[in-house]
C-alpha cells in the first residue's frame, strides 16, 4: 500500500487527518505535530523516509508540545512529537476524545548551559546557583553576586521563550514546581537568537537544547553543572546517555494513535522512526539511547498495531 | 418665460438651402425644466425640432446648452442629481415614458461628443461597437456596417486599409468622423452632436461641416456649438440659450440678420459670451 | 508709493536660491537613503545566498542538511496558494469595485462598505492569521490546508485589490460611458464591453501587486500552522503545503549556521519572485498608461 | 435610410427579443456585485466576532481591570499576570522609533519626488521605493537582527541583541515607501496652477513646495502619517524576530520589549495548549491590537474627508 | 516665415485711446523658436512688446498664444521637454542669461492665469504671499500692501471685510480679481496674462477689462485671448498668431480694420477657429 503501487495515487479525504482506511491503496497523508525540539530528528526521519519510499507524505508540524498535544486529541494529527512528558490534562483530553496512544522515548536531550568565550571565570555551576540566578525574586545583578571573587559585571539573561518545553524543563528543574523566572531576562523563541546574544556580549548565560550547543561549540563556552553526585559534568553524547549529566538531560517522546497504526502509511513511518530516531539523533546534534530501547520500542509498536 | 417662437416667421431671408415646406416634427419639447440637485439649469424650455434639418443650439458657456441635448436621449440622467419637469415627445411618444426603454430610444438617437471619444479598441471594432451590442453577430454584415457607416462618415478611404488598427492612432479629427460614423452604425433617425468641433483644427472642422450638410438628407440633426458662424453656415434653425432659457428660436438666417431679442443681438455681436 | 523695496528684494534673492538647492540635496539624500538601505540589504541577502542557489536548490526538497536542502516544496506551495488566493481575491475585490463604482447609490450602506473596506486594508495581518486560525482552520474544519491558507490570505489583500479596482474603474473618462450608453447599450453591457477591457491593466497591476504582499506574508501563515516539514508537492487544495516566507523562517531558527545562508538563497528566490510580479506590475502600467 | 443593402435596424429590432435573456443578466449582475461587496463586510464581522468570542472568555477568567491596568504581562506558569500596559508600551515604543525615523525621510523623499525630481528620476525611483516596500516583512526582521543591531552595537555599547532600536528603525524603513508614496500622491494631486502661481511671483522651488504644496496637501500627508503608525503597530514578523520577548514597561529603546503582534506570535509558535488561559490572552491581545488599528485607520479617513482642500 | 511687422502703420483708425507717441519698448523678442520634445511650437517670433500699453495676443486654439507668453517669464520651461533658441531681452536684459536669475525676472514680471488659481489660504494671504516671500515681514507694511493691491484690482471694497475667509469663497471673478491683486502686491512691471476673462461670466469679464484699461498707467501688459472683440476692445497693439507663427503684428485698430494678410482676416471674421 505504502506507494509501491505505480503514480502517485491522488488524493483522499486526508483533511483533518481522518484516515480512509479502506483506502488501502493510496498513500495516506501521515501527519505528525509538537514540539520544536523533536523536529529537527523527526525531519531527518521523514526525509530520509521520503527518499526510501517516493510516494510517502510525511507532514511534520512545529506547533510546540503542548500545541501537538491538543491537535492529537483533536484527533487531526497521527503522531505527536514532545519534549516533555504528557500532562495530566491532556491525559484526559485525550480520554475524552477517545483516542488511545503509546508513549516513545526516542533520545535523549541535555539542557546546557552556556556563557560567552570571553567567560574564564564560571568553572561550573550548581543547581542551586542557578535558582539564585534565574528565580524571579533574585537579587544577583552581577556576576560577584552569584560567587565571590567573580567579576562585578551585570549578567545579561537569555532564555528560551516562556512557552516552550525547554524552558518548562529549566524552570521546572532549576527553580521549582512555583518557580517563576527573572523578568529581565530576554526571552526568544528562536534558540538561535540566545545563541547570537550569547556570543555577542561577555557577561551573558543562556540555555538551550544540546543541539544549539553541540552546533556553535566554537563561539560558546558551556558550563560544567553539578549533577546529584557532586561530580561537575560537561554534557556531551557520552555523558548524557550514560546519565551522569543530570539533572539537566531529558527524555524526548514521541505519542503514537493507536487507531492510525491501522494505515499502512502511518505505520510504516512509525515503524521507520523507531528504527531510526537514534542515528537521526545523533545526526542532529541529541543524543541517542541504548539500542536495546529501540528494538524494545519497536516491539511494543506491533503490539500495538496489531503485527 | 420662454419667448420660444413656435410659429415660425415667413423664411424670406433664408440665404442657404431654404426650408422649401414645413416639414415634420421629430422632437416635440414642452416646458421642460430641469435642475442638477437644487440649481435649475433649465427653465421652462419649449421646442419642436424639424425632421431632416439641422438644428444649432446656441449660447454662452453654462446656459445649458449641452444639458438640453442630452435631455433629449436621456444622457443627462447619467448624473445622479438631476430632476426634471415638462415633457419631451420623440415622435410623438413621451421619451419619459417607462414602457419606452431608454436603450430603444438611444437606438434611434444617436449622439457625438465634443472630445472625440473612440474606444481603445480597432477601428472596426468602434464601428460595429453598437450594432454587436445589439446583437448582430454575422461577420458579414458586419463588414458591409463598418464600410457603410465609414462612407458615411466620409472615413472609408482614409482608413479602409487600417481597419483593425487601434482608433487612437487616428487625428481628432478622424476620431470624430469614426465617433460619427459609431452613430450612424445603428442607424439612428435623429443625430445629436454636442460642440463636435470645438476640439478640432479649422480643416477637420469643415470637414465635418460638409458632412452634417450632406447627412441632413437622412438624418435630423441636432448641434449645440458656441461657434456662431458655424452655426449660421450648417444649420436651418438655430436656438439661442441664455441661463437656462430659450430666448430666441427661429430659422437660422432669421436669427441671425434680425434678430427679435435684445440679449440675442447683443450675443451675436459678440457683445459677451 | 513703492512698498517694496525692489533692492532689498534681490539682496536676500541669493540666499532664497542656496537654501532652496541645499533644501534639495537634503531631500535628495532622504530619497537616497532608502535606496541604499535597500542595496545594502540586498548585497548581503546576495553575497550570503548565491553560493547555495543552484538548480539543484530550486529542485530538491527540505532537508536536514544544508547542503541538500532545497525549496521546491516552498515554490510550489506558493504558487499553490497563488492560484487559490488569485482568483478568489480578484473576483471578490473586481466585483467589490464594480459594485461600489458602477451600482452602488450613494447612500449609509455603500458608505459604510466603504469604510469598511479602508479599514480593512489596516488591520494587521496577523488578526486576519487568528481569523483564519478560528474560521477556516478549526470552525471550518479546512486544516491548515492550501484551501484555509488561500482564504486567510485573499481576505488579507481583499481590500487592495478592491482599492485598486475602484481606481482602475474611476479613471475610465466618463465619455466612454457616454459612447457607450448613447449607442442604446445597457448597464452591464457597458461594463463587460468598455469598463472591464480599459480598468483590466489597471486591475492587473493593483492585483499583481497585492498578490506580490501576499507571497511575502509570514505572520498569518504561522498562525494557521503551515510551519512545518513538507518534503512532497501539494496535490490538490485540502493538502497541507509550506510556502516560501516560512521555509525561509525555518531556516533561520535552525541551530546550523550554514542554514542561514541557505535561508538568504531562499530569500534570493522570493525577492526574484517579487521583483518579477513588480515589473510585470510595472510593464503594464507603463504600456497601458495615459492612453486617453 | 432604405437604400441599403442590409437593414440593420430590422435585424436590430428582431433580436430585442432576446433582450429578454440579456434583462437577466443585468438584474442578475447587480446582485452578484453586491455580494461580493457584503464578504469585505462578512469579514470585518467574522474578525469581530473571532475576537470578542474568545476574548469573552479571556475575561470570564481574568480581570477587566487588571488587563487594562496591569503593569506586568506574564501569562505562563501558576502566578500568571495579565497586564496589557507592558504589550502597549512595546508596540508605542516600536512605533514611535519608526516615525521618527519614517516621516522625516519618507515626506522629504515625497517631497523631492513630487517638487525636485525630473520626471525621468521618479519613474525610477518610485518603482524601488516600491520594492522597499513590497520586501517581506520577515526578510526585514533577519536583517534587523543580524544586521542593523550588531552594527549599533559598536556604537552603542552594551546594547542587547533584542532592542527597541533596530526593528523600530527598520520598521520604519518598511513605512518610508508608503508614507513617500502617499504624501507624494497628495502632493502631485495639488494642481500645477497653483505651483504656477507661485512660481510666477518669484517664489523658488523650495518656497512653493513649503509654503504651498504643502500646506495643501496637508490633509493627505498627516492621513499618510496615520497610517504608516497603524502600520507600524500592526507589524509583525520584524518585531518577533529582533525585538525580544520580554513585555516590559519602559520607554528606554536600547531594552529588549514585546509587542502586542509579537506575543500573538509567540503564543503561536509556542506550548500553549487550547483553551487555557494563555491561549485565549493572544485574543484579548488581538482585540486590544484591532482597537488601536481600527482608531487609527478612521482617525486617518476623518482626516482626509475633514480636511480635504476641493482645489 | 514670420511676417512680424516691425514698423509700424500710421494709427489713423485708432477709437481706443490712441498711441499718442512711441512708447519705449519693454520686451524685445528676436528669432524665437520653441519646441516640446520634437514638436515646433513657435516658429521664429519676432516682436517688441511696448511700455506701459496693452499687447493683445490672439489666435485659433493651439497656436502658441500660452507658449509664447509663458516664455515671457520662462515659465515654459515648467514643462521638462521645452528647448528654445533665439533672444528674449527684458529692459534689455537677456532673460536666459544664467546670471540673471529666473526669480528675479519673475518677481518683475507677474502673471495671471486662464483659470484663477488662489491659494487655499485667506484672500488675506494670498496677497501678501508674494511679499512676504520676499522677505517683507512687517506687519503694518502688509497690511498696506493688501489694500493697495486689493485697491488696485477694484476688490478692496467687495472684501475688505472678510480677509480671513478663504479665498476658495470668492466668485470666479473676484478669485481672478484676486490673482490680480496678488500679482500687483510685488508691485511688477509687466502683467502677463493668459486669457484672464474666458472662465468668467460676462460681468466679471468686463469688471477686469475696465481694470485692464486702470493698471495699463502704471504696467506693461501683454494679454492672450480668444476673443476678438475683447481685443479690439482693450488692446492697444495685437498680435496674430497662427500655427506657432506671428502673422500679424500691429496697432489695434489697424489689424481689425485692415489687417495685412489673408489668414488675419480670414480669422477675424470668423471664418475658422
Ligand atoms: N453634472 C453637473 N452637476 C451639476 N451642475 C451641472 C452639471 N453639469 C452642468 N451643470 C451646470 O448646469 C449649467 C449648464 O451646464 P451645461 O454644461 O449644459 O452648459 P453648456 O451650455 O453646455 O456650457 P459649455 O458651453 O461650457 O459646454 C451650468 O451652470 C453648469 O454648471
Ligand atoms: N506641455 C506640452 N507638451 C507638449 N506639447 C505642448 C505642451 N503644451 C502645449 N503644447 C503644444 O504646443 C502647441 C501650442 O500650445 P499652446 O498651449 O501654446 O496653444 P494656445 O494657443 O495657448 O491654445 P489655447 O487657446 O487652446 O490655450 C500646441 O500644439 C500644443 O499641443
Ligand atoms: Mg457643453
Ligand atoms: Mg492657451
Ligand atoms: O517545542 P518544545 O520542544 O519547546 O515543546
Amino acid at each position: 500500500a505504502c506507494g509501491n503501487a505505480e503514480g502517485s495515487s491522488s488524493e483522499e479525504d486526508s483533511k483533518n487527518g481522518e484516515e480512509s482506511k479502506d483506502s488501502g491503496s493510496e498513500t495516506t497523508e501521515v501527519l505528525v505535530d509538537g514540539s520544536s525540539t523533536v523536529f529537527p530528528i523527526m525531519e531527518g526521519i521523514a526525509e530520509e523516509f521520503q527518499k526510501a519510499n517516493p510516494d510517502a507524505r510525511v507532514n511534520i508540524g512545529v506547533s510546540g508540545s503542548g500545541g501537538g498535544f491538543e491537535k492529537f486529541s483533536a484527533g487531526e494529527t497521527h503522531l505527536s512529537n514532545a519534549s516533555r512528558p504528557i500532562k495530566d490534562e491532556e491525559v484526559q483530553a485525550l480520554e475524552e476524545a477517545g483516542i488511545e496512544y503509546t508513549e516513545f522515548e526516542i533520545a535523549l536531550d541535555g539542557l546546557s548551559v552556556v556563557v560567552n568565550k570571553e567567560n574564564d571565570w564560571v568553572d561550573q555551576l550548581t543547581v542551586d546557583e542557578l535558582n539564585k540566578m534565574w528565580s524571579a525574586d533574585s537579587n544577583v545583578e552581577t556576576w560577584a553576586d552569584v560567587r565571590e571573587g567573580w567579576p562585578e559585571e551585570k549578567i545579561e539573561f537569555y532564555s528560551p521563550g516562556a512557552d516552550s518545553g525547554t524552558f518548562d524543563y529549566f524552570s521546572e528543574v532549576a527553580l521549582g514546581e512555583e518557580g517563576q523566572i527573572r523578568q529581565d531576562a530576554s526571552l526568544s523563541e528562536d534558540d538561535n537568537v540566545l545563541v547570537q546574544g550569547v556570543t555577542g556580549s561577555p557577561n551573558a548565560i543562556s540555555y538551550f537544547g544540546y543541539a544549539y550547543y553541540a552546533e556553535n561549540k566554537d563561539d560558546l563556552k558551556v558550563v560544567p553543572i553539578v549533577n546529584d553526585s557532586g561530580e561537575a559534568v560537561k554534557p556531551s553524547q557520552e555523558t548524557i546517555q550514560s546519565g551522569d549529566y543530570n539533572p539537566f538531560s531529558r527524555p524526548l517522546f514521541v505519542y503514537v494513535k493507536h487507531e492510525a497504526m491501522q494505515d499502512e502509511s502511518v505505520y510504516n513511518f512509525a515503524k521507520y522512526a523507531l528504527e531510526n530516531a537514534g542515528k537521526m539523533a545523533e545526526a542532529v546534534g541529541y543524543v541517542a539511547k541504548p539500542d536495546s530501547a529501540y528494538d524494545e520500542a519497536l516491539k511494543k509498536l506491533d503490539e500495538v498495531a496489531d503485527k | 418665460m420662454a419667448t420660444a417662437t413656435k410659429t415660425q416667421q415667413a423664411p424670406i431671408l433664408n440665404t442657404n438651402e431654404p426650408d422649401k415646406e414645413e416639414t415634420k416634427t421629430i422632437y416635440s419639447i414642452e416646458d421642460f425644466n430641469l435642475w442638477y440637485g437644487n440649481d435649475q439649469a433649465l427653465y421652462e424650455v419649449q421646442m419642436d425640432i424639424p425632421e431632416n434639418r439641422v438644428t444649432a443650439i446656441i449660447g454662452p458657456s453654462g446656459c445649458g446648452k449641452s444639458t438640453f441635448i442630452k435631455s433629449l436621449n436621456r444622457m443627462v440622467e447619467l448624473v445622479p442629481s438631476v430632476k426634471m419637469s415638462g415633457k419631451i415627445q420623440y415622435k410623438e411618444k413621451d421619451i419619459f415614458d417607462p414602457k419606452y426603454k431608454v436603450e430603444d430610444l438611444r437606438t434611434d438617437v444617436g449622439m457625438v461628443f465634443q472630445n472625440p471619444n473612440p474606444f481603445p479598441k480597432s477601428i472596426y471594432e468602434n464601428v460595429v461597437y453598437g450594432p454587436k451590442t445589439h446583437g448582430i453577430k454575422k461577420k458579414s454584415i458586419l463588414n458591409e456596417i463598418v464600410e457603410k457607416s465609414l462612407r458615411g462618415a466620409a472615413l472609408w478611404d482614409e482608413v479602409k486599409d487600417r481597419l483593425n488598427e487601434n482608433a487612437f492612432g487616428l487625428s481628432g479629427g478622424q476620431q470624430q468622423r469614426l465617433c460619427i460614423a459609431r452613430c450612424l452604425a445603428i442607424e439612428p433617425d435623429v443625430i445629436l452632436m454636442d460642440e463636435p468641433t470645438s476640439a478640432l483644427d479649422p480643416i477637420s472642422t469643415s470637414k465635418i461641416e460638409e458632412l452634417v450638410q450632406t447627412l441632413k438628407k437622412d438624418y435630423s440633426i441636432a448641434i449645440v456649438t458656441h461657434n456662431m458662424q458655424q452655426a449660421a453656415r450648417i444649420s436651418d434653425k438655430t436656438a439661442f440659450f441664455l441661463n437656462g432659457e430659450v430666448i430666441e428660436y427661429n430659422n437660422t438666417d432669421n436669427l441671425f440678420s434680425n434678430p427679435d431679442d435684445r440679449r440675442t443681438e447683443d450675443y451675436i455681436t459678440g457683445r459677451f459670451g | 508709493m513703492n512698498l517694496i523695496d525692489k533692492q532689498f528684494v534681490q539682496r536676500k534673492m541669493n540666499s532664497r536660491i542656496i537654501k532652496s538647492q541645499v533644501m534639495r540635496q537634503l531631500f535628495f539624500l532622504a530619497t537616497a537613503f532608502g535606496i541604499v538601505v535597500l542595496a545594502v540589504l540586498l548585497y548581503k541577502i546576495f553575497s550570503e545566498g548565491i553560493p547555495y542557489l543552484d538548480w539543484n536548490f530550486l529542485s530538491s526538497f527540505a532537508s536536514r542538511f544544508p547542503e541538500e536542502a532545497g525549496i521546491k516544496a516552498a515554490i510550489a506551495g506558493s504558487l499553490w496558494l497563488m492560484a487559490v488566493t488569485a482568483p478568489i481575491s480578484l473576483i471578490l475585490g473586481v466585483g467589490t469595485a464594480i459594485y461600489l463604482e458602477e451600482y452602488a447609490r450613494e447612500n449609509k450602506f455603500t458608505r459604510f462598505i466603504r469604510m469598511n473596506i479602508s479599514n480593512l486594508a489596516g488591520v494587521p495581518s496577523v488578526v486576519f492569521g487568528l481569523l483564519g486560525l478560528t474560521v477556516f482552520v478549526r470552525l471550518m474544519e479546512m486544516g491548515r490546508s492550501v484551501i484555509a491558507g488561500g482564504l486567510t490570505m485573499s481576505l488579507l489583500i481583499l481590500p487592495i485589490i478592491v482599492v485598486a479596482a475602484q481606481e482602475a474603474i474611476r479613471s475610465i473618462p466618463k465619455n466612454q460611458y457616454e459612447a457607450s450608453y448613447a449607442m442604446g447599450a445597457t448597464k452591464w453591457q457597458t461594463i463587460r464591453r468598455v469598463v472591464l477591457p480599459a480598468a483590466i491593466p489597471g486591475i492587473l497591476t493593483g492585483g499583481i501587486l497585492a498578490l506580490s504582499r501576499a507571497i511575502g506574508e509570514t505572520a498569518p501563515l504561522l498562525m494557521i500552522g503551515a510551519l512545518s516539514f513538507v518534503a512532497y508537492l501539494p496535490e490538490n487544495i485540502w493538502s497541507s503545503f509550506t510556502v516560501l516566507p516560512i521555509q525561509i523562517f525555518n531556516w533561520t531558527g535552525r541551530p546550523q549556521e550554514e542554514f542561514h545562508l541557505v535561508a538568504s538563497a531562499g530569500i534570493i528566490v522570493l525577492l526574484v519572485a517579487l521583483l518579477l510580479m513588480n515589473s510585470i506590475a510595472v510593464l503594464i502600467r507603463n504600456k497601458f498608461s495615459k492612453r486617453y | 435610410m432604405s437604400n441599403m443593402a442590409v437593414n440593420v435596424k430590422a435585424m436590430m429590432n428582431e433580436k430585442k427579443s432576446k433582450r429578454s435573456v440579456l434583462t437577466i443578466t443585468e438584474k442578475a449582475a447587480p446582485i452578484f456585485f453586491m455580494a461580493c461587496a457584503v464578504v469585505s463586510i462578512l469579514t470585518t464581522i467574522g474578525i469581530v466576532l473571532t475576537l470578542l468570542i474568545e476574548t469573552l472568555s479571556f475575561f470570564s477568567r481574568v480581570s477587566f481591570i487588571d488587563f487594562v491596568t496591569g503593569t506586568t504581562w506574564w501569562p505562563f506558569g501558576e502566578n500568571a499576570s495579565y497586564g496589557i500596559l507592558p504589550l502597549i508600551s512595546g508596540t508605542l515604543l516600536i512605533t514611535v522609533v519608526a516615525m521618527i525615523v519614517a516621516i522625516p525621510i519618507g515626506l522629504a523623499s515625497a517631497i523631492y519626488l513630487s517638487e525636485f525630481a525630473s520626471e525621468k528620476v521618479r519613474k525610477i525611483v518610485k518603482p524601488i521605493l516600491e520594492v522597499l516596500a513590497g520586501i517581506p516583512t520577515i526578510v526585514y526582521g533577519f536583517f534587523a537582527l543580524t544586521f542593523v543591531t550588531p552594527l549599533f552595537q559598536l556604537f552603542i555599547s552594551g546594547l542587547p541583541i533584542f532592542n527597541a532600536l533596530s526593528p523600530g528603525i527598520i520598521v520604519g524603513v518598511m513605512i518610508i515607501p508608503m508614507i513617500a508614496s502617499l504624501s507624494e500622491e497628495a502632493m502631485s494631486s495639488v494642481p500645477n496652477s497653483m505651483r504656477e502661481g507661485a512660481l510666477a511671483t518669484g517664489s523658488t522651488r523650495l518656497e512653493v513646495a513649503l509654503k504651498i504644496v504643502v500646506p495643501a496637501a496637508l490633509s493627505g500627508i498627516i492621513a499618510s502619517f496615520v497610517l504608516g503608525v497603524s502600520r507600524a503597530i500592526g507589524e509583525t514578523m520584524i518585531v518577533s524576530v529582533a525585538a525580544g520577548s520580554t513585555p516590559k514597561l519602559t520607554a528606554d529603546v536600547t531594552e529588549s520589549i514585546q509587542t502586542m503582534t509579537g506575543y500573538i506570535v509567540q503564543v503561536t509558535l509556542g506550548d500553549a495548549s487550547y483553551g487555557s488561559t494563555t491561549y485565549y490572552s493572544i485574543y484579548a491581545v488581538g482585540m486590544t491590537l484591532f482597537i488601536f488599528t481600527l482608531l487609527m485607520n478612521l482617525l486617518s479617513q476623518y482626516i482626509s474627508r475633514r480636511f480635504k482642500e476641493d482645489y
